[in-house]
């Protein structure tokens, strides 16, 4: 048993993202904040590369780091905030309630992520990394790699899963319907194909997907009249 | 080599990405908290978006299951939305007021 | 049109002409007629959709019965009520004589009221009652009757206090509407009682159901009908709740002939009649129900042989009528009982639209000392008036003497009722025969004691046709109900028919020569009783006078009533407003407002502390809404 | 593990060849730059140092090396480094995608003439091509000119405006070929034009099924787009020098200025190795498909074999994929040549202007292309 270059490639973008990520919060100077968080995205994009959804990867290599991220660059430049200087650490009560706020947030979700995957890392079939995986199924039958016994697809489908995507425990019926079974599950090509994530994107969430649309139109004509608008219904306080 | 137990803690499953996902996540939520200039804050919740994207995309991949990925699509275009609404407001607050320091616009308190 | 639909007119038309009175049409007096039209043409439409309804009901065979269903209503648990309403024939005849003869009333009205400040406002409430009584009517569960039972009330009280300016007069709608809800809080135990034992407040359900008599004293189903009896004795002033019903004729007349004559007051008997499966099964409760009825009546009976007030006779005669009804439905006769209903609808409203006319003649007067010898002046009213007389002190031919004697009868033979009961009944009957005797001659016969600045006149037309209908009715009204004896089985008894697959009949046990002497023997006494009144009324009228001296105890017993009013005001009202004023000053000044101030600043106190946790400062909500999540996830985890 | 470090060594080896031959094409084509508009404009251009002063290259970069480092005052330091590296990531970057030559299979091992075969490959370099805005912005922002910052502002506004229009002008392209994979494309581009009309189909037979004969206008405007996005003439408004004296990299000389420069040729050759791939067929002769290549090879390569001892298929394998890769390099050439044509023909234009063509014109006729090429590819099978 032994480390695959995947698994040291995660280990060490999941390092860079970490970072470049708490680097955002803790920098003063907001145009390295957004240009870590570009890193970060940009890194992100790579995870998604490796889990097999490279058409998201690219989408969020354009959209966040591409658009978004360039947005904030260049309205920060155009303010030209570097000056400012921020005491993120200034001892107070307040300050010291925040940080226990989130370090609970942040022990909360990393032991539930991780305490929750336990018995899923019992079972070597579902532990094996995206590509090597991907690969074994195409070796053999698709259902039979993915995990020795798929009878119970629950059952690797890991109580976490149960536990983050429906943590209503009234809601298990539903949550049993999305669960793939033997039948459902796509072929690794299939799978991470722009072909089959668009036609579940323009069958059934079509409704969603114009609903999208029509809240960036939304929020083009808002932004434009925002940014036009001389600001703010009151005077300067001078 | 590494112990096998510990070559087995590291190979990357689904919980590898959960727990990194919540680790952004809450450095998002630490940065809303505790940053003062406006931007940095969308920022922050973009991070916080990003950190919920990655989970969609590994449940996606864990559970065979497309939908996830679908899923992250809406959650960008309503990210970028947000982002562009959210800083058309920054710069109108900065026009009108030379700043866009959070703690200097407290009036609105009980 | 399907009876559906007919029904749904039924119903919404006055409720629509109360909308458009009570909304639509300003509340002044511009255009009285106009009201008036409007309210008359709600109810006239009314009728014409019963009249049809009660034309289907007679073309159908042996199940008479109209179901409509509205929606379902309340379903809570096994209990089910449903807005739907039912047309058989006990309520066909019910709706018919609600919108016929609420429709003359309303017709009559037009005229009555036609000085009122705010007529718009009196039609819509006579309409919004006409709803009601219809929702009672038809009502085909406990429950839905019951809110018609309620808005009945409701309207008597708004009706009653018409002219609430006077606090005497808007005293008496309150007193009319507390004494009532004694009555209601029976009535809605008796609903509960039901519900309890037979698990439905359906009436088609209920009569599906069979019920042998109890054999004891009191069980569940004489528990049940003993509460609705109180019900019904609130409702159709009987003792000990009769009190507030002579007190009703502060109420503009209309409103007396209307509510408490012909229909409102006759709930109860309706509503026993309804039930009468029921009833049926409770022996005790049809004894307590007969005694109740006959003493009511003589009581009443006796108290108006000295009123002096034209309205308030006639109420005490009301009254004394409706222990009538009770004693026949007390004894089993329930299709008597609903007979006397009818008839005692047709000749009391005669009688109250005649005493409103004549007040209306002699411009709101309202005592008999001050009358006499308007015969001559108001021939139309003395007319159609006479017909009312001549009808309930039981002239043969003439309506109340079929349904009275009827009652007497089954009084006399039935095995629930007895002879002492027949007696009181036949006292009451010639008592009755005096005061109404006494009635007409100091108001229409005899010298004239009118003021001389009084100027009386016939009233308007609008107001006599109604009274001659009415007159036409009090005669041939009886004739659906003539006994096998007199007609020898030539003539059908219809009413009998009509009603006899829903009413349960006790069969009389006696033979028919017994029937011929109780009948005269009542006739007899009636008309002894009606002479001697002429001959003191008339004749002597200073042997009168002299009278009260001889028997000064009874008289000033009976003039003021008994005392009844003076009894309960010691007894009950007094002690009740004492405890009140007790509790007020005590418990709810020290104790209960004490503790909601002190809740109200812990609460203020609180808020005005926690007020600074809103700071302003964006991040430090986000702070709490984090704190709020974590500790759900917290508790939804760890589950 | 053995072939795992065989497959990462061949793909270092990889990088490292392209990443080199891109760099040292650039000396090349700032020569032909060079040459090239002096031959326009009727003189002599660079011809002392070296034959046809190609040694002039060899100057310039030593030149570029040697020159002094200097730092502005008011510049922050650390992104002022970082800048040119950022601006030439990218370029370097987004050639991964793209494929130059058919498969070469040597001693039983197969190498993608490819640094990786991404099956979103188009889109992944419009993704990475992206990314270029941030050496331009920071550039800009850190050396702490006014002039820089207008000018990374304007080049950030004009690539993001012509990425719209380049990504949506080449949709219908997309949606003809029905992939996002370069290499599956240049499969699609073999044989000759043919079309589906009422179930007939129809071929003309001297003319290669490339896609500028589907989609002329889709190459009209991605190529006026590729022009926009490499900030090259006549849309080279963020470095004007009479308004802006030399655009965001004003404050940058020596080595650093010379990776702007190779960032910006870098973009050239890429956008002309799409053009290329896109619209000509890629690596692919006209008419002739790499199995005919290969199988002439198989015919006539048994001396070839002989010489270099390899086998008979080795060597098919090999010069068939040398023969496809000179097939791209003329290609690819001929579209840099175009870059430095039009780049001295044309005046440049207005910054209005050149908002106004991006935004108003070439937006909505990308948006009409879409639209009619969507509704003849359903109606017509066009393929």
């Amino acid at each position: 048993m032994a480390l695959t270059s995947e698994d040291i490639l995660f280990h060490a973008f999941a390092a860079v993202a970490t970072i470049s990520a708490i680097l955002v919060v803790f920098l003063s100077n907001p145009i390295y904040s957004a240009l870590f968080l570009a890193l970060t995205m940009s890194v992100l994009s790579i995870f998604y590369f490796m889990l097999n959804a490279p058409f998201v990867a690219v989408a969020q290599l354009t959209v966040y780091a591409g658009a978004v991220m360039v947005l904030f660059i260049m309205v920060v430049m155009l303010f030209d905030l570097k000056r400012e200087h921020e005491d993120v650490l200034k001892i107070s009560p307040v300050m010291i309630a925040k940080i226990i706020g989130a370090a609970l947030l942040c022990g909360f979700l990393v032991g539930v992520s991780w305490l929750g995957m336990s018995a899923n890392q019992n079972n070597p079939s579902t532990v094996v990394a995206p590509q090597t995986m991907a690969k074994d199924l195409d070796k053999t039958k698709p259902v039979v790699a993915m995990a020795d016994k798929p009878e119970n697809p629950d059952e690797d489908l890991t109580a976490a899963e149960q536990n983050n995507l429906v943590d209503v425990k009234g809601a298990p019926e539903t949550a049993k319907k999305d669960v793939p079974t033997k039948e459902t599950r796509l072929s690794p090509d299939e799978f991470g194909s722009t072909a089959s994530l668009s036609k579940k994107l323009f069958s059934k969430y079509v409704f969603a997907f114009e609903a999208v649309s029509l809240l960036l139109l939304v929020a083009i004509v808002g932004a434009v009249a925002l940014a036009k608008s001389r600001g703010g219904t009151h005077h300067v306080a001078r | 080599m590494l112990p096998d137990n510990l070559v087995g803690l590291l190979h990357v499953g689904l919980n590898h990405y959960l727990v990194l996902s919540g680790l952004l996540f809450s450095i998002g939520v630490f940065g809303v908290l505790v940053k003062k200039n406006a931007i940095v804050i969308l920022m922050s919740i973009e991070l916080m978006l990003n950190a919920v994207n990655l989970d969609f995309v590994a449940f996606s991949k864990y559970g065979h299951n497309i939908d996830g990925q679908a899923m992250v699509f809406f959650v960008m275009t309503i990210a970028a939305a947000e982002a562009s609404v959210g800083l058309a407001i920054a710069v109108a607050v900065f026009k009108r007021f030379k700043e866009v320091n959070i703690s200097k616009f407290e009036n609105l308190k009980g | 049109m399907s009876s559906d639909t007919l029904v749904t007119i039924l119903l919404l038309s006055p409720f629509i002409g109360f909308l458009i009175n009570g909304f639509l049409v300003k509340q002044n007096n511009k255009s009285p007629v106009r009201a008036g039209i409007i309210g008359t043409l709600a109810s006239g439409i009314s009728f014409i959709c019963a009249a049809t309804l009660f034309a289907t009901l007679s073309g159908m065979g042996e199940d008479k019965h109209i179901h409509t269903l509205f929606f379902n209503w309340l379903e809570v648990g096994k209990f089910k009520a449903d807005m739907a309403f039912m047309v058989d024939p006990i309520s066909a005849v019910m709706i018919m004589i609600i919108t016929g003869v609420g429709s003359l009333i309303h017709l009559y009205s037009i005229g009555y009221m036609g000085h009122d400040p705010k007529p718009a406002k009196f039609f819509a409430y006579l309409n919004l009652f006409l709803f009601n009584m219809l929702v009672l009517v038809l009502g085909d569960n406990l429950l839905l009757m019951f809110v018609g039972w309620e808005g009945v009330g409701l309207c008597s009280y708004l009706l009653i206090g018409f002219w609430f300016q006077d606090p005497e007069k808007a005293s008496a709608g309150m007193k009319a509407f507390v004494t009532n809800r004694i009555g209601d809080a029976g009535f809605l135990l008796g609903l509960f009682m039901i519900f309890v034992t037979f698990g439905t407040v359906e009436f088609s359900s209920l009569s599906k159901m069979t019920f042998s008599p109890e054999v004891a004293m009191i069980g569940p189903i004489t528990l049940a009908t003993l509460f609705l009896f109180i019900g019904a004795t609130g409702k159709s002033a009987q003792i000990p709740l009769y009190i507030w019903l002579p007190d009703a004729m502060a109420g503009p007349t209309p409103v007396s002939a209307l509510i408490h004559a012909a229909t409102m007051v006759t709930a109860g008997i309706y509503m026993i009649v309804r039930l009468n499966f029921l009833f049926a099964a409770a022996p005790t409760t049809m004894h307590v129900i007969s005694i109740i009825g006959a003493s009511t009546a003589f009581f009443a009976a006796s108290i108006g042989l000295l009123q002096n007030d034209i309205k308030k006779i006639l109420a005490y005669s009301t009254v004394s009528q409706l222990g009538y009804m009770f004693l026949g439905v007390g004894v089993g006769a329930f299709t008597a009982g609903f007979f006397h209903l009818m008839t005692h609808a047709f000749f009391k409203a005669l009688m109250f639209l005649g005493a409103g006319s004549v007040i209306h003649g002699m411009h709101e007067e309202q005592d008999i000392r001050k009358m006499g010898g308007l015969a001559k002046k108001m021939p139309i009213t003395y007319g159609t008036f006479l017909f009312g007389w001549l009808a309930i002190i039981g002239t043969p031919l003439f309506s109340g003497f079929f349904s009275k004697d009827e009652i007497l009868w089954r009084a006399y033979s039935s095995p629930l009722g007895s002879h002492v009961l027949w007696v009181v009944g036949a006292i009451t009957a010639a008592m009755t025969a005096f005061y109404m005797t006494r009635l007409m001659a100091l108001t229409f016969w005899g010298e004239s004691r009118v003021a001389p600045n009084v100027k009386v006149h016939e009233s308007s037309l609008v107001m006599t046709i109604p009274l001659m209908v009415l007159a036409v009715l009090s005669l041939v009204g009886g004739w659906v109900g003539i006994p096998h004896i007199l007609s020898g089985g030539h003539i059908p008894n219809i009413l009998e028919e009509w009603l006899h697959h829903v009413v349960i009949n006790i069969e009389a046990e006696g033979s028919a020569a017994e029937e011929w002497v109780t009948m005269g023997v009542s006739v007899f006494l009636a008309a002894c009783s009606a002479y001697s009144a002429y001959f003191l009324y008339v004749k002597r009228p200073k042997l009168v006078s002299e009278l009260p001296k001889k028997f000064k105890a009874a008289y000033t017993l009976v003039y003021n009533k008994y005392f009844v009013d003076e009894i309960f005001q010691w007894t009950l009202i007094r002690p009740i407003i004492q405890l009140s004023r007790g509790l007020w000053a005590y418990l709810d000044v020290r104790v209960i407002d004490r503790t909601t101030y002190l809740l109200s600043d812990v609460v203020k106190g609180t808020g005005d502390n926690l007020k600074l946790m809103i700071n302003g400062n964006v991040q430090q909500y986000a702070l709490y809404i984090l704190f709020g999540v974590v500790v759900s996830l917290v508790f939804v985890f760890s589950r | 593990m053995g072939n795992g470090l065989l497959e990462f060594a061949i793909n270092a080896l990889k990088i490292i060849i392209v990443f080199v031959t891109i760099v040292s094409v650039v000396p090349l084509l700032v020569w032909v730059e060079r040459r090239g508009s002096a031959f326009m404009q009727n003189r002599l251009g660079p011809n002392r140092v070296g034959p046809l002063g190609l040694l002039q290259l060899l100057a310039d970069a030593i030149k570029f090396i040697f020159k002094e480092e200097f730092i502005p005052d008011h510049a922050d330091k650390v992104l002022y480094f970082m800048a040119p590296g950022l601006t030439l990531l990218p370029a370097a970057l987004t050639f991964a995608a793209v494929p130059f030559s058919t498969p070469v299979t040597i001693g039983g091992h197969t190498i993608n003439m490819q640094i990786a075969d991404i099956n979103v490959g188009i889109i992944y370099i419009f993704a990475v091509a992206s990314l270029a805005v941030y050496g331009v912005l920071t550039a800009g922002w850190s050396s702490g000119n006014k002039y820089s910052l207008l000018g990374a502002l304007r080049a950030c506004s004009q690539m993001i405006s012509y990425e719209i229009a380049m990504g949506l002008s080449l949709i219908g392209v997309l949606i003809m070929y029905q992939t996002f994979s370069l290499n599956e494309m240049i499969t699609a581009q073999l044989g000759s034009f043919n079309f589906h009309w009422r179930g007939l189909q129809y071929a003309v037979k001297y003319l290669p099924a490339w896609g500028i004969f589907y989609q002329p206008l889709s190459f009209i405007l991605f190529v006026t787009c590729g022009f926009a996005e490499t900030n090259r003439m006549p849309f080279d408004l963020p470095e004007g020098e009479a308004e802006l004296v030399g655009g965001y990299h004003t404050e940058y000389g020596g080595f650093k200025f010379n990776m702007f420069f190779m960032g910006e040729y870098g973009h050239m050759i890429t956008s002309s190795a799409l053009i290329t791939t896109l619209f000509f067929g890629g690596y692919a002769l006209p008419g002739i498909s790499p199995e005919q290549v290969a199988a002439f090879w198989l015919d006539h390569g048994a001396g070839l074999a002989q010489t270099l001892h390899l086998s008979v298929t080795d060597t098919s394998s090999l010069m068939t994929t040398l023969t496809h890769l000179l097939v791209f390099c003329l290609k690819t050439g001929f579209w840099l040549f175009f870059y430095v044509w039009v780049r001295w023909t044309l005046p440049r234009f207005r910054y209005d202007q050149l908002m106004d063509l991006g935004w108003k014109t070439l937006l909505p006729w990308s948006i009409a292309n879409l639209a009619i090429s969507a509704t003849v590819i359903f109606f017509a099978h066009l393929k």
